[in-house]
Parts: C-alpha cells; sequence; structure tokens
C-alpha cells in the first residue's frame, strides 16, 4: 500500500477560506449556548409542592444534600419543615434526587454556569429560580422511566370474599414474607409519618427492620412508643399512611400491615422479649390506672418500664376495654389482643379486674393508695338520638352489642339475641362493626340476614373507613344512605316494625364543605329491632361532687395539660377517650406521655 | 554517553492524562522504563463498595473519562445477570447506538490526537471539534456531555427524545464526509508514514504475553478477535459489520484501523437505527421498592464489552444487600499500560515514548480506577 | 453451548473441583483448592485460554478468607472461565503465576497492595504501585474505612451559609 | 559609526522586531483558520511578550543568565547588520560571513544558557538543535557558496541587487530552482517549524531547551526568537527573492515567505532528529549538490 | 485575600496587569477528569486562543494552574511542587466539585478533599465536569480580576506559607516527591 503524497496534506489549506467552526464569542460569554432540553443543570425546587422529605439526600452518592430547617415553614402531617440544600462541592450532577423526588418538585434547569472565588456561594438552597435568581427553562425531569421509586402496593392476602360473611374468621391473612419484604422496600425513610403518627411510631425504623429480615430488631422497636402493636396493627386508624410521602404522586407504603406483619411473624420467645427487656429498673413509687383501655394499658406499661408498680383497675371481667369488648372478632382476633395484654402482664403490671373505681373503691383511697393516679375510663354511656319513640326497650346499642358478641367469639358467653330483621343507624367505624356483626350471626344462625344500614351521609361523606363501607355492602349489608331517622315506628302491641326516615340530600356549598339538608318527604324502613350506634359518651360517676366541679370539662372531654395531667389536680393525669379520642393509637399516645408526665412529676416531688 | 533519567509525565504535554512514565535514557534511547501509575487513584473499587447499586451509576462512568459509556454498559449487564433480568428489545438497540456513537467519539479523538505526538496540531484541533458534535448529540439524548449515566441496570435512563434519529444520521453523514480530510492530512502525509510505519511493533507473542486487547490484539494477530463478535452483547449478532485484522501490527497499521472501526461504527448506528422497534419500553426494574432499597440477588459475575482499546470488564460480586460486595474493575489497557511499559517500551527513542502510548492506546483513569 | 458442556466435563474429569458454577452461556466459575490452581492454569492456557483477563480478590471477612479470582479467556469460544481459590485472611500467601501468565505481574501486585495479599516467586510485587507513602491497613479489606482516613487525612469545607431564607407565614 | 547610527541602527532593530511581532500574530491567526478557528488578537503576541518580560524569574546560575543576555545581544548585533529592504543601518558590513558568525554566537549563548539550566529535557533539545543545524547548514550554505561563487559578491544588498537587474525572472529562486527549493527547506528548518521542530517538541521532549525558562528569561527568548526569524527569513528574501527596492516591497515578499511556510509548516507532522538529519543528507544536500554542481560546472542560470 | 492593595497598586503594575490578564498561558495539567472539557475549549470549537490564552509545556512558562477535578494524594504533591516551581505573578483555578469539596469522591482515602487547604484558589467553577462556555466564562472572569489586580492567591500563599504547608504536610507527609527515581 503505497498510499502517500505530499501535496494530500495541502488539501486541508482549503479551510484557510472556509468560516470557522468556532462558537461565536456572543454565545460563549453574552448569551450561553442553551443546553438541551434534557440537561443536567443547576437545581431547582418548587417550595410549593416540596414536602421536606429528604429522600433525595439519601439516595445521593454524594452526600451532597442537607436537609435545612427553614424558619418561618410549619411542620404539618406530611410536610417537614425542610429543605434540601444542595454542596456544589460535591454535586456530581446525576439527578438520581430528581428522579426519585417523591413530591415531583425537584428538577434541573438549564443553567450551568457559577463561577466565584468565594466557595461558600458553592453551598446552595434551590427555589424555583436557579442559583444567581435568574429564571431559567426546567431541563432535566424525571418521567416514567427514570422512575426510581415503587408507587404501587403490594397487596395483601385476605380471605376469600366468599363465605366470609358467615364466621368471625379473620378478614386480613397478613403479607407472606415476600410481599412483606417488596412492601418495606417501598419506604424511603423520611419519617414524616413519625410526626403525623399519634405515638410518634418509629416507623422508618421497624420498616427497615423488616426489610432487613430483623423482626426481633422490629419488635423492639415497637415496644418502643407501643404496647399494643398486636391491635394497632390490625385496627389501626393508620393515619400515618396519608401522610407518607409516597402518597404524593402514588399509593402509600402499607405502614399498618407492616407493623402487624412484625408481630404476626417474630417468634414468641423473641416477642415477649422484646416485651418485657425494657423493663430493668425498680423504682420506689406506685400508680393507679382507672382503666384498662388502651390508654391505660400504655401508661401501665411505660410506667413499669421506668420501674414503677402499676395497678389498672377494670370494671369487667377481662382487662382490654375497647380492643377487648369493641372491635369485632374478624377484624382483631382475641388472641391477638391476649397477646398483647399478656406480655404487658408479663411486663409486671397487675390488673385488678371485676373492680369498678367509684363503686367498689373510690377515687379518694385511689389518691392514698398511690403516689399518682392516671385516669382513662373511656366513653361507654351509649348516645341516644333524639327522634320519636327513643327509649323503647327494643332499642339496642352497641357498646352492649359489641360487648356480648365479642363474649360470644371467645367463648365465654351465649350468642346475642336478635331479631330477623333489624335496623341499624349509624354511619361510624362501629356502626358497621355493629352491622356486620349482626349479618354474620343472622347467617350463622338463620342462613340468611336482613340487616338494614340507615345513615344521614351518602357513602363517600360516611365517617367510617373506606374500606368498611366496601366490605359490608359485599357481604350483604342493605344501605338505606341519604336518610335522617325521625321516628321508631310501634305497632298497636307496642313492638317496633320499622323506622321513619327523611330523604336527605348533601351538598357542597361555596366554601366546598359538605352540608346535609333533610326534606319532608318521608320513607319507612321496615324491621323489628333497632340498633343505635351514633357515639357514646364518658361516665364521671367516680369523680366526687367536690372535684367534679372543679375539672374543667369542655363537650365532655376533662382538660389536661401536654403530659395529660388534670389542671388543679396535679396527681390526677387523664388519657383516651376523655381527654383525646377518638382512636386506639392516640389513646396509646396519650397513656405513653401521661406515663413520662407521671415520671417527671413524681421525680420532682423527690 | 551517560545514562540519565527522564521521565514522561505526569505533566508532560506527550502525555494523555495524568500518568508518567520513568525512563533511563542513554541518547536518545531507553534502556529501562517503568510505568509509574496511581496519580488518577481514587479507589473506585472500595466507593462502589460504599453506595446502592443505583447510587453507583454516578460513580461507574468516571472511571474512564474518555469513554465512560462502556463502564455503564458492563454494569448494567452484571446486574442484569445477577438479578437475571430481560431488558426491553428496544433498551438493546439504544444501548447499541449510544456505545457505537461513544466509540466514535473516543476514536475521533484518538485519530485527531495522534497528532500531538508527532507534532500536528492541525488534526488535533480538527479532531476535538468534530467530537463536540457528537457530545452534543449525547447532551440531547442524555442530559451531559461527558459523563452521561444513561446505559442503566434493566435497560437506559429514558427514552430518546423526539427526532434524535434524523440528527444521529446527520452528524454520521458529516463524519463520513469528514473521515477523508483527516486521512489525507495525516495518514496520507509520507512524513507521518516515515515515523510510524514499521515503528513500535507490536508482535502477536507480545500480545498473548501481555494479554493486550482491542486494535492492538487484531492487527498482530490477524483474527476478528472483538467481544462483540466472539460473545455478543446487546443485539451485535443481529448487525453486520466486520472490523479489520491483520498479522503485522505497526504504529501506522493501528492508527489505520481506527479510521476503518469507525466507518463500521457508523455503519452500525445506521442499522441499528433502522432496525429498532420504534417503539416499547426502554427499562425493566431490577427490584421492587425503591432504588434506595434495591437489592440484587448474591452471586459473582463477570461481564465484558469492546471499548475502543479492547475488553473491559467488570467482576461483580454481590452478596445480596443493597450495595455491592466487590467489583473489580479490568481497564483494556492495563496490560500495556504497566508491564508494557516496563517491557516493551525500552528500545524506542525517546521521540517515540508518546507515540507509544498513545497508539497503544494507554489510557490513565482505567489504569488507576 | 456444546463446547461449554465439553469443557465442563473436562475439568471435572482431570481435576478435583470444588464447585462449579454457571452464571451465563459463556462463562464459567470453577473453585478448586490452593494446591490445584497452577495446574488447573497450565491447562487452561494450553487449551486455548491464552489471555488473563484479570487477576482479583475478594475479601470474605466474615469468612476470615480471601478469595482470590483468576479470570482466563478463550477467544475463540468466547468463554470466561473464573478460577477461584481461598486462602486464609490471616496468612495470605499465595504463589505466583507469572510462570504461566506473564501479564500476571502487575495484577498481583495491584492486588498485594489493595489487600495485602503475598504472591510468592513475584519480587515486584511487594513494591508500592497505586498509592504512595501509604501506612494503613490495605485499602480494599473489609475492615479499612474509607471515608474515616479521608476524614483525619483531608479535612471537609465548613461551609459558612449566608442563605437560609425565612418563610412568611401565611395566616 | 556615530551617534546617528546607533539611533539610526535601533530604530531598524525597532521597525523589525514590530513587524516580525505583528506579522507573528497574522499568522498566529491564519494558522487558526486552517485549523477551523477564530485564533487570538493579531497583537497577541506583543502581550504574550510584554507579559512574559513582567513576570519574575528563577535564576539556575550565572551560565544560564548569561547566556540568554549573551544570545539576545548576538542576535540584535546580528539584525542590525540586515538590509530593512534598502535601507541599512550599517552599510556595507551586511556580509554572508559576518552575519553568520556572529549569528553563532546568539545561537551558542542560547545553547549555553538552556545547558546551564541544567535539565535533562534541555540538554536533549541542544543537541538536537545543534543537530538540526548541522543538517540544515550544510546544503544551505552549499548552495549560497555556489551564489557567491557565481557573483563574486558576499554582500546580501550585492546579491538582491544583482537579481532585481532581472526583473521578476531575475531571482535566484527562478534562476536556481533546486537553489530555491534547498533554500525554503532550510530556512524551514532554521525557523524551526515542522517537520524540523523535533528540538523543541512539546510531545517529545517538553519543548526542550525552553523547559526551564520562565518570566523575563522567557521574554528575552521570544525577543529572540522574533528577532532571529527576522534574519533567517530576511536572508531568504535578499538571497533568492530579490531583496527589497523598497521597504514596501521587502515587506510584502517577507511576508508572503514567513505565512507560506507557515501553512506549510501546520499540515505537516515532525521528524525525528535522525530522520531529519537523514532527509536533509538525502534530499536537499543531493540538491545541492546538483544546483551547486550546475552553478560552478555548468554556469547554468549565472548569466 | 489579605490584601487592599488596589488603590496603592503602581501604574506600572497596572499596565502590567493588562497584558497578565491578556495572556495567561496555562500549564498543561490534567490532573482530573475535568481535563476532558479542556481540549474542546482549547480547540476549534471554543478557542480559547481568543482569550489569549494558550497551554504550555513547562510549569516555568505557565501563568494559570488548572486543577481540573480531584486530586489524588499523589498527584498533589506533584500539583504543589509543579505550583512552587511557576513564576509569579500565578493564579490557580478549580474546576467543578471535586476541588471545593471533595466531590463525589468525598469518602475516598485517596483524594484530597478542599484545594484551597493546600493552594491559594483564585477562582472555582462549578460542575461536574463544567461545560466549554462555563471554562471560558471562568477565564473571563479571571482576565477580570486580573486586571483589576484582585487575583493575589500567589501573594496569600507567599503570605501564608507556613499554613499551607502545615496542611500540606498533615495530608501528604511528605510534600516532595521521593522515590527511588527522584534519589
Amino acid at each position: 500500500m503505497k498510499n502517500k503524497s505530499m501535496f494530500s496534506p495541502l488539501k486541508a489549506w482549503k479551510y484557510l477560506v472556509k468560516e470557522p467552526v468556532t462558537i461565536p464569542k456572543k454565545m460563549v460569554f453574552d448569551e450561553p449556548r442553551e443546553a438541551s432540553d434534557n440537561y443536567r443543570g443547576f437545581h431547582v425546587n418548587d417550595w410549593d409542592k416540596c414536602v421536606g422529605c429528604g429522600t433525595c439526600g439519601e439516595i445521593c452518592p454524594t452526600n451532597a444534600i442537607t436537609m435545612l430547617p427553614i424558619e418561618g415553614l410549619v411542620e404539618s402531617d406530611g410536610h417537614k419543615p425542610e429543605r434540601p440544600a444542595i454542596d456544589y462541592g460535591r454535586c456530581s450532577f446525576c439527578a438520581l434526587c430528581v428522579d426519585i423526588c417523591t413530591s415531583d418538585s425537584l428538577a434541573m434547569s438549564k443553567e450551568y454556569i457559577h463561577i466565584s472565588k468565594d466557595a461558600d456561594t458553592f453551598y446552595f438552597l434551590p427555589d424555583s429560580k436557579g442559583i444567581h435568581q435568574v429564571e431559567f427553562d426546567i431541563a432535566y425531569n424525571r418521567d416514567e422511566v427514570s422512575e426510581l421509586l415503587d408507587l404501587n402496593r403490594y397487596e395483601i392476602e385476605e380471605i376469600p370474599h366468599e363465605g366470609r360473611n358467615q364466621s368471625f374468621m379473620e378478614l386480613i391473612k397478613g403479607y407472606s414474607k415476600e410481599m412483606a419484604l417488596a412492601e418495606a422496600s417501598r419506604c424511603v425513610e423520611c419519617g414524616v409519618c413519625t410526626f403525623t403518627c399519634p405515638a410518634h411510631m418509629n416507623i422508618p425504623e421497624y420498616i427497615r427492620s423488616v426489610w432487613q429480615g430483623d423482626l426481633k430488631e422490629g419488635a423492639d422497636w415497637l415496644y418502643e412508643t407501643n404496647p399494643l402493636s398486636n391491635v394497632c396493627g390490625r385496627i389501626c386508624t393508620h393515619k400515618c399512611e396519608t401522610a407518607c410521602v409516597l402518597g404524593q404522586r402514588g399509593e402509600p407504603v402499607a405502614i399498618r400491615w407492616l407493623k402487624r406483619y412484625i408481630v404476626d411473624n417474630t417468634p414468641e420467645g423473641d416477642f415477649v422479649e422484646a416485651a418485657t427487656a425494657k423493663v430493668s429498673r425498680q423504682i420506689n413509687g406506685r400508680v393507679g390506672i382507672i382503666g384498662s383501655g388502651p390508654a391505660g394499658l400504655s401508661c401501665g406499661y411505660y410506667l413499669r418500664t421506668m420501674g414503677y408498680e402499676v395497678d389498672i383497675y377494670e370494671e369487667k371481667e377481662l382487662p382490654g376495654g375497647v380492643i377487648r369488648y369493641g372491635a369485632p372478632e374478624y377484624r382483631l382476633p382475641e388472641a391477638s389482643v391476649k397477646a398483647d395484654i399478656d406480655n404487658i402482664e408479663k411486663s409486671g403490671v397487675k390488673f385488678i379486674t371485676g373492680t369498678k373505681v367509684g363503686r367498689d373503691i373510690s377515687l379518694e383511697a385511689m389518691k392514698n393508695k398511690y403516689d399518682a393516679v392516671f385516669s382513662a375510663s373511656g366513653y361507654w354511656i351509649p348516645k341516644v338520638l333524639k327522634i320519636d319513640n327513643k327509649d323503647h326497650p327494643g332499642i339496642r346499642f352497641s357498646p352492649h352489642f359489641l360487648a356480648e358478641a365479642r363474649d360470644f367469639t371467645r367463648g365465654m358467653g351465649p350468642m346475642p339475641q336478635f331479631h330477623e330483621d333489624v335496623i341499624v343507624i349509624g354511619g361510624g367505624d362501629v356502626s358497621f362493626d355493629v352491622a356486620r356483626t349482626l349479618n354474620r350471626f343472622q347467617r350463622m344462625k338463620n342462613g340468611r340476614a336482613n340487616v338494614r344500614f340507615i345513615a344521614r351521609k351518602p357513602e363517600e361523606h360516611l365517617a367510617a373507613s373506606r374500606e368498611e363501607v366496601v366490605e359490608a355492602k359485599e357481604e350483604g349489608v342493605v344501605y338505606h344512605l341519604d336518610r335522617s331517622p325521625t321516628a321508631v315506628l310501634l305497632d298497636e302491641k307496642g313492638t317496633i316494625y320499622g323506622v321513619e326516615v327523611a330523604l336527605c340530600e348533601t351538598v357542597m356549598d361555596e366554601s366546598g364543605r359538605a352540608k346535609t339538608v333533610c326534606s319532608e318527604e318521608k320513607e319507612i324502613i321496615y324491621g323489628t329491632e333497632v340498633y343505635m350506634a351514633v357515639g357514646n359518651d364518658p361516665d364521671f360517676v367516680y369523680f366526687p361532687e367536690a372535684m367534679l366541679s372543679r375539672l374543667k370539662i369542655d363537650r365532655n372531654k376533662i382538660a389536661v395539660n401536654q403530659q395529660g395531667q388534670v389542671e388543679g389536680f396535679p396527681w390526677l393525669f387523664a388519657g383516651g377517650d376523655i381527654v383525646r379520642g377518638p382512636d386506639i393509637i392516640s389513646a396509646v399516645a396519650d397513656g405513653h406521655k401521661a406515663a413520662v408526665g407521671i415520671d417527671e412529676y413524681l421525680m420532682s416531688l423527690k | 554517553m551517560k545514562e540519565v533519567k527522564l521521565f514522561l509525565g505526569p505533566q508532560h504535554p506527550g502525555m494523555h492524562g495524568n500518568y508518567s512514565a520513568h525512563m533511563y535514557v542513554e541518547g536518545d534511547m531507553i534502556n529501562k522504563s517503568y510505568a509509574l501509575p496511581g496519580m488518577l487513584h481514587r479507589g473506585f473499587e472500595k466507593l462502589m463498595e460504599r453506595r446502592h447499586w443505583m447510587g453507583n451509576l454516578a460513580l461507574i462512568p468516571r472511571i474512564c473519562v474518555i469513554e465512560p459509556d462502556p463502564n455503564e454498559m458492563v454494569y448494567a449487564m452484571s446486574i442484569e445477570k445477577l438479578a437475571g433480568i430481560e431488558v426491553p428489545e428496544r433498551a438493546h438497540w439504544i444501548r447499541m447506538i449510544i456505545l457505537e456513537l461513544a466509540r466514535l467519539a473516543a476514536n475521533l479523538m484518538a485519530i485527531g490526537g495522534i497528532g500531538a505526538p508527532v507534532g500536528l496540531y492541525t488534526s488535533v484541533y480538527w479532531g476535538v471539534a468534530d467530537r463536540d458534535l457528537v457530545l452534543d448529540i449525547f447532551e440531547k439524548i442524555t442530559g451531559a456531555r461527558v459523563y452521561h449515566m444513561y446505559i442503566v441496570p434493566g435497560g437506559v435512563r429514558k427514552d430518546l427524545p423526539e427526532g434524535i434519529e434524523e440528527e444521529i444520521l446527520g452528524l454520521l453523514d458529516y463524519i463520513e464526509a469528514r473521515l477523508p480530510e483527516f486521512y489525507d492530512l495525516v495518514m496520507r502525509s509520507p512524513i507521518f508514514q516515515t515515523r510510524t510505519r514499521d515503528n513500535i511493533l507490536l508482535p502477536e507473542e507480545v500480545v498473548w504475553e501481555l494479554g493486550v486487547t482491542g486494535i492492538g490484539m487484531r492487527s498482530a494477530v490477524n483474527k476478528e478477535y472483538d467481544i462483540r463478535k466472539v460473545k455478543p452483547y446487546a443485539r451485535y449478532d443481529q448487525v453486520a459489520f466486520s472490523l479489520p485484522y491483520g498479522p503485522y501490527s505497526d504504529a501506522f497499521t493501528r492508527v489505520d484501523f481506527k479510521y476503518v472501526e469507525m466507518a463500521q461504527s457508523i455503519s452500525i448506528i445506521r442499522q441499528s437505527i433502522e432496525k429498532m422497534p420504534k417503539e416499547g419500553p426502554v427499562r425493566a426494574r431490577i427490584a421492587t421498592g425503591s432504588a434506595l432499597r434495591w437489592r440484587v440477588p448474591p452471586g459473582m459475575v463477570y461481564s465484558c464489552v469492546e471499548s475502543a482499546r479492547g475488553e473491559y470488564g467488570y467482576l461483580v460480586v454481590s452478596d445480596g444487600r443493597e450495595m455491592p460486595y466487590r467489583i473489580a474493575v479490568r481497564g483494556s489497557s492495563y496490560p500495556q499500560g504497566l508491564l508494557g511499559v516496563e517491557k516493551y517500551l525500552p528500545g524506542h527513542r525517546i521521540d517515540d515514548a508518546s507515540l507509544w502510548m498513545d497508539t497503544m492506546g494507554v489510557c490513565a483513569p482505567e489504569i488507576d480506577r | 453451548m456444546n463446547s461449554m458442556n465439553k469443557l465442563v466435563e473436562e475439568l471435572k474429569g482431570r481435576f478435583t473441583l470444588l464447585e462449579v458454577l454457571l452464571p451465563d452461556q459463556q462463562q464459567l466459575i470453577v473453585d478448586i483448592d490452593q494446591m490445584h490452581l497452577h495446574a488447573l492454569l497450565s491447562h487452561l492456557k494450553a487449551t486455548g485460554f491464552r489471555q488473563l483477563s484479570l487477576l482479583t480478590a475478594v475479601d470474605w471477612i466474615e469468612e476470615n478468607t480471601f478469595q482470590l479470582v483468576y479470570i482466563v479467556f478463550n477467544w475463540d469460544t468466547g468463554i470466561h472461565v473464573l478460577v477461584r481459590t481461598k486462602l486464609p485472611r490471616d496468612k495470605a500467601v499465595f504463589r505466583t503465576i507469572t510462570g504461566i501468565y506473564p501479564g500476571a505481574q502487575y495484577y498481583e501486585r495491584d492486588v498485594h497492595e489493595f489487600f495485602g495479599v503475598a504472591f510468592e516467586g513475584n519480587v515486584m510485587s511487594f513494591k508500592p504501585l497505586f498509592l504512595e507513602l501509604w501506612d494503613e491497613l490495605p485499602p480494599m479489606r473489609k475492615d479499612f474505612d474509607p471515608e474515616a482516613y479521608s476524614r483525619e487525612k483531608f479535612p471537609e469545607r465548613p461551609y459558612v451559609p449566608q442563605f437560609v431564607p425565612k418563610v412568611e407565614v401565611v395566616e | 559609526m556615530n551617534l546617528m547610527n546607533f539611533v539610526y541602527a535601533f530604530l531598524l532593530l525597532l521597525a523589525a522586531f514590530v513587524f516580525q511581532t505583528t506579522l507573528t500574530g497574522i499568522n498566529r491567526k491564519v494558522v487558526a483558520r486552517l485549523q477551523r478557528r477564530r485564533g487570538p488578537r493579531f497583537y497577541q503576541q506583543f502581550i504574550d511578550i510584554f507579559k512574559a518580560l513582567s513576570k519574575g524569574s528563577t535564576t539556575h546560575g550565572w551560565v544560564f543568565d548569561f547566556g540568554v543576555v549573551m544570545a539576545l545581544g548576538g542576535i540584535m548585533a546580528t539584525a542590525i547588520f540586515i538590509p530593512f529592504g534598502p535601507l541599512k543601518a550599517v552599510p556595507a558590513m551586511d556580509n554572508i560571513f559576518i552575519i553568520a558568525y556572529v549569528l553563532a554566537v546568539g545561537m551558542l549563548g542560547m545553547a549555553m544558557s538552556a545547558s546551564g539550566s541544567g535539565n535533562p529535557w534541555a540538554s536533549i533539545g541542544v543537541s538536537r538543535a545543534l543537530t538540526n543545524m548541522l543538517a540544515y547548514d550544510i546544503p544551505f550554505m552549499m548552495v549560497v557558496f555556489g551564489l557567491i561563487f557565481a557573483f563574486d559578491t558576499s554582500s546580501l544588498s550585492g546579491l538582491a541587487a544583482i537579481q532585481r537587474e532581472g526583473g521578476f525572472l531575475g531571482w535566484h529562486v527562478i534562476r536556481f530552482p533546486l537553489g530555491g527549493i534547498v533554500a525554503m527547506i532550510s530556512l524551514q528548518g532554521m525557523l524551526g517549524k515542522k517537520p524540523f521542530d523535533s528540538f523543541i517538541a512539546p510531545a517529545e521532549i517538553a519543548s526542550g531547551p525552553m523547559v526551564e525558562y520562565g518570566g523575563r528569561h522567557l521574554g528575552m527568548l521570544f525577543l529572540l526568537h522574533e528577532f532571529s526569524t527576522f534574519i533567517e527569513v530576511s536572508l531568504i528574501v535578499h538571497l533568492f527573492f530579490g531583496g527589497g527596492a523598497t521597504v514596501a516591497a521587502f515587506l510584502v515578499k517577507y511576508a508572503l515567505i514567513y505565512t507560506f511556510l507557515n501553512i506549510v509548516s501546520n499540515v505537516l507532522p515532525r521528524f525525528k532528529i535522525d530522520q531529519a538529519v537523514t532527509f536533509f543528507y538525502k534530499v536537499p544536500l543531493a540538491l545541492a549538490v546538483v544546483q551547486t554542481f550546475l552553478i560552478i560546472v555548468v554556469g547554468m542560470g549565472v548569466a | 485575600m489579605t490584601t487592599n492593595s488596589k488603590d496603592m497598586r503602581k501604574t506600572w503594575e497596572k499596565i502590567a496587569d493588562y497584558f497578565r490578564a491578556h495572556s495567561i498561558w496555562m500549564k498543561w495539567y490534567c490532573t482530573g477528569c475535568g481535563a476532558i472539557e479542556m481540549p474542546p475549549t482549547m480547540t476549534s470549537r471554543f478557542d480559547m486562543e481568543q482569550l489569549g490564552m494558550g497551554p504550555m509545556a513547562t510549569p516555568r512558562q505557565a501563568d494559570v494552574l488548572l486543577i481540573t477535578g480531584y486530586l489524588s494524594a499523589k498527584t498533589l504533591r506533584r500539583v504543589i511542587y509543579s505550583y512552587e516551581q511557576m513564576q509569579d505573578p500565578k493564579y490557580v483555578v478549580g474546576f467543578g466539585s471535586c476541588t471545593l469539596n471533595g466531590g463525589i469522591y468525598f469518602d475516598s482515602y485517596a483524594t484530597m478533599t478542599r484545594l484551597d487547604h493546600y493552594l491559594p484558589v483564585d477562582l472555582y467553577i462549578a460542575g461536574c465536569m463544567p461545560r466549554p462556555e462555563a471554562i471560558m466564562n471562568a477565564f473571563d472572569t479571571l482576565i477580570k480580576m486580573i486586571e483589576k489586580g484582585e487575583a493575589k492567591g500567589w501573594r496569600h500563599y507567599q503570605e501564608n506559607h507556613d499554613w499551607y504547608r502545615k496542611n500540606q504536610l498533615h495530608s501528604l507527609k511528605e510534600v516532595y516527591v521521593k522515590d527511588e527515581f527522584h534519589e
């Protein structure tokens, strides 16, 4: 190959007369070339969208992102008062932070020039404008291909729909190991949920334990803030899930089911150990607790872990209060309740059952016997709707019925009596518990059911949780919604034959609030027995008259300070429904808070 | 004559990158020489053990700055093998386009850059300027000029932007037209041929002794030894291309082969654009959950691709956790860059030292890691 | 695939292999004890595996072993064989393979520098290569913490950010 | 020689400097064009030189310092003898032999200084430079001897005047084309342009002799370079292109030749030093021998 | 920087600064990956010679030291050595994240995290790596700084040499390279 020529290089001379390819100075200095539509330039962050979760900082391979607390931002459900600051002394412009941003707020702009002799200017808190407060087009942004989150939940296993309305078998089977790992792997550990959870449970930590397969550690985390994980893993109102940042763009992590996965799958020994290991010291101090509901149990347990001697007084035969006598078996099996309460008992809390304060022992006596008293007596007196014939003896109320039902399902009582055609009035979770329990009883006994459910509001505005509404319908409960009861109808003999209802309509007013208006038009819904589940009231009979007059009680709630201490009575603490309501996890939180408060109070006395 | 110590690099203009060769020189002849690597050592293999599988995406391209994409490819291939993931069809083709564009860019730099050790700076200016056009395409596709972070485990990070195919084809036409001009300027120049023909030989035995791969190997052993042919990855088995090979490897042949390879790259890209599915998914998930918690099943696997300088491979070990347990990098130019410098640079004149480095394809960052 | 089966059969017939794995169709992992490694490599080299692609080590600190991985390649069949052997971590000494693959010289030096595995018979391998004035544990060992070392040797920048804005509270 | 002569010489030197430096700047732009770019400002070379002179500098011993001064002095002294077109600072002293002799002082100073830096790259550079000089000087001198023999004068202006008599066709480059080619190639070597720049090759020996120069020393080196370029190109203009009847004609010729060499230089790679020597002894020397033979024996082109 | 000598500059210094600003020679030392954006900046597409800048082969001739990214300890020794060889006045430009706070290699045992601990840095450019446009703009800024006499890093280095040397020794143990080759 003699492919050479002295003259061939000279061909390059043609470029002497051609225009150079150099980018004009103007396009370099005055208005630098626009970067591509996909360019990974400096960050921009839409503060209105950003929830301060800090996931960007977690994924950052360079540790470039720190979450800075911002003065003036307020922490709220699902929002942290923090915003990401980026260190351009670290950033590698990989845009993984953009791809994983839970709230879709972080992006990268076309801006790419920052020059300074001051190193501090390279530490940058992005907002919707760029590093020089000049607006640039947004370039790199996440799309569904570059998505780094897993937005969809992994389905939890349930028992088959057919036939489940004929037994009290638990509806949800729980996660398999594989599914639990998959679900746990969706968590980004931002911890936004912790703020929202009334008990401030260590949610990211125990999810991490699930993901790492260390259930013992998970159980330890649970007992840090909640001694009723079995219960809460099943019937918690899971506010945490509404705060979960994954819910910003997809489905939130199934936090409740993961908690349940831990309690269901931790070997029993480990679980007991997790509960009891925390009780390490003994203090000379005694606390009496009124009511063994969630608040009482929680308070008792945490006082115990601090070393106090704790007695819990319970009117009924078994401790547990609402979790033992309220929730239906198909949601919360007896075994779960027993496991939790047994663990608390194993930690050294003493239960004094069948003893009602105010009847068997006076509050005064308790005050003398104990260094402090915690009252969590709950709401057990049913409310009665103000309708015609409201005092008819054929009308039954939820607390009593549900307690009977529980006694039956745990084999400690007969099946409650009920008619073949029943009407349930309500709208909240409890009314659904009643309706579904009745539905099951009827089918078990008669093979058929006729449960009619009356509520003022349409389906989407019911106070009960979504799943209750759907499942009850599936199970065969008949809905009469948008109807407001006006009278219980009696025949000549004085027996009930139905309920008269007025037709209602719920509309949105200008401010976006739902408003229910009922017309004069009436309708009769037939049934021979009426169950009312429209809420309960407290029973403060155990307070002596003198004390009661000094208590501040507003709408049935006793006023207490941050730690649950009743104003004017430093030795008395209160929590649960009589202070706050409305759910179990809040009660647990109250109990824990009160325990800390009692400890501080007693320590201050010494 | 007295023997003097000289060092080529690290800040010697004849050295590409931060690399050094210590030479014991007598007159103009190199008697003895040692490579002094490590100026670019960042401890990648250690750092990779400390980052998530996804977080490593930011790290891997930085191992070799000249041609970062093979890094992303071998990393992705390893994880896909370990996790048993099927990559979507379209993603395979996009990957091929990216890899070949990267090869094109690296080769443009090389055929232009060959001007530097021989003093023909015009070709350097041309080569780098033309390479910049490839980078413009990269910027449009991937969002960055140099470190693309585009080939991800499971596919590619984003789909191709609309209309980029025409732009790529336009660029290919331009480069194809430019190649003869480079050839006229550099390769057909008698002075260049005087310097490079029969100079800096790479006999077959040396190839096997050192473990040289890539163009150096093909030009010496007279076989089409290329990973793309021997163990095709992506969809290289579905495109037609043939690579140059020969029995006699001198500096000139090795540069000459780069021109042929570039023509082949251009042809592969054209075929890919034609054959690739026009739509469809481009990424499969490698694991459940958020990227913070991706896990790769335990195992050990070695993956390799053909970079512009030869076999480029990663040994990836996973212990089933969210971070790699160990990743070892086989830089393509490791053999010639270290043992080659020690054994075969001596015997050449110092005039040829930087030409030796250049035509052997010594790339410092991938050796140092 | 056929040539792969043949290879596996052949190796199994000739050597006592501790374990044989096939991560993909053109890749074979064989575990062998230290004694027979050289014989296996010689055999492989003689049967077409002329190239040593990589030699490296993995630190299995929980098992207290180093695993050496020799990757050899046959360009004609496209098969990579990963030959692995384990060394006790506290007595990390092995014999060089430069007699079989001369190209291993710098890989062994590399492994010595980063893991502290000594290769008898390769004098050069005891010299530092990438690192200069290194006085710590070999850095690729699992018990070496690079971040702590970096913190100690190369201090971080303490930024003094002046930019944190105050957000006006909207009532 | 009186004071006026000195002033005159100084002004001519200044003019030579300004002209050559501007030309270098313009050439940088021309070369940039070839490389498909815009290039620096045309006065960039001035800035570069003055900047270098404004900077501090490290000395490497008195040999190093003295060498530079001696080289610059020598070269400037040589430049005085070069006719600036029709203008001459020192009349009747533009003898080639004197120029070659004084030029050597400069070169020697340069070599001395570079070696004095103690850097091995510099030593290699110096030895390459000297080898290079030997290579291009022999054919060049042979051709020049031929001219001197033919026209019986060793005066630059004299030789130029003889060429101008024949008009354009009288130029030696036309009359003695082989000699012209040899001269151009040698000039390429003298100027250290590719392919004969291996003694300053950055990629090989890190710019060779210049390796240890910085600041003021480097500035002087730049000055020296401008002057020696002026001397060398002027030599060729006078010897082969008819010198300059007017200053303008001289400058135009000068600029064209310099630019031509530059654009040739920039499309060629460089020879290794041994290849350069071989090349000079093969091609230009052979041509020079033939040319000299033709002049002396055949007398072709002489009359 | 401690100097507030803007008004005290003498006229000749102002003139010298003009020349220094418009003829910046950079040292040809590719310390890290940011160097890959230098060829486009130097060559036809962006052509930094328009600003009067060009590469120089040795530290003696160079005015500006570009630290193009991370520096391993091994390189840092050579960089310091080179910097000290450069003639005053001299400038240092830090490219990208790595020179500011270690960049992606913040936890690497081999690379330094902040350049201004060892050398006086006149200017930083953000990016990993900075695009040629950013580099060109940085050079433009540097030119303006020199013209105004603000790029006084070299003087800071002279005045605080002990501090710098202490940091260098802390991180490197020995600043100057000693191996079998440098005996």
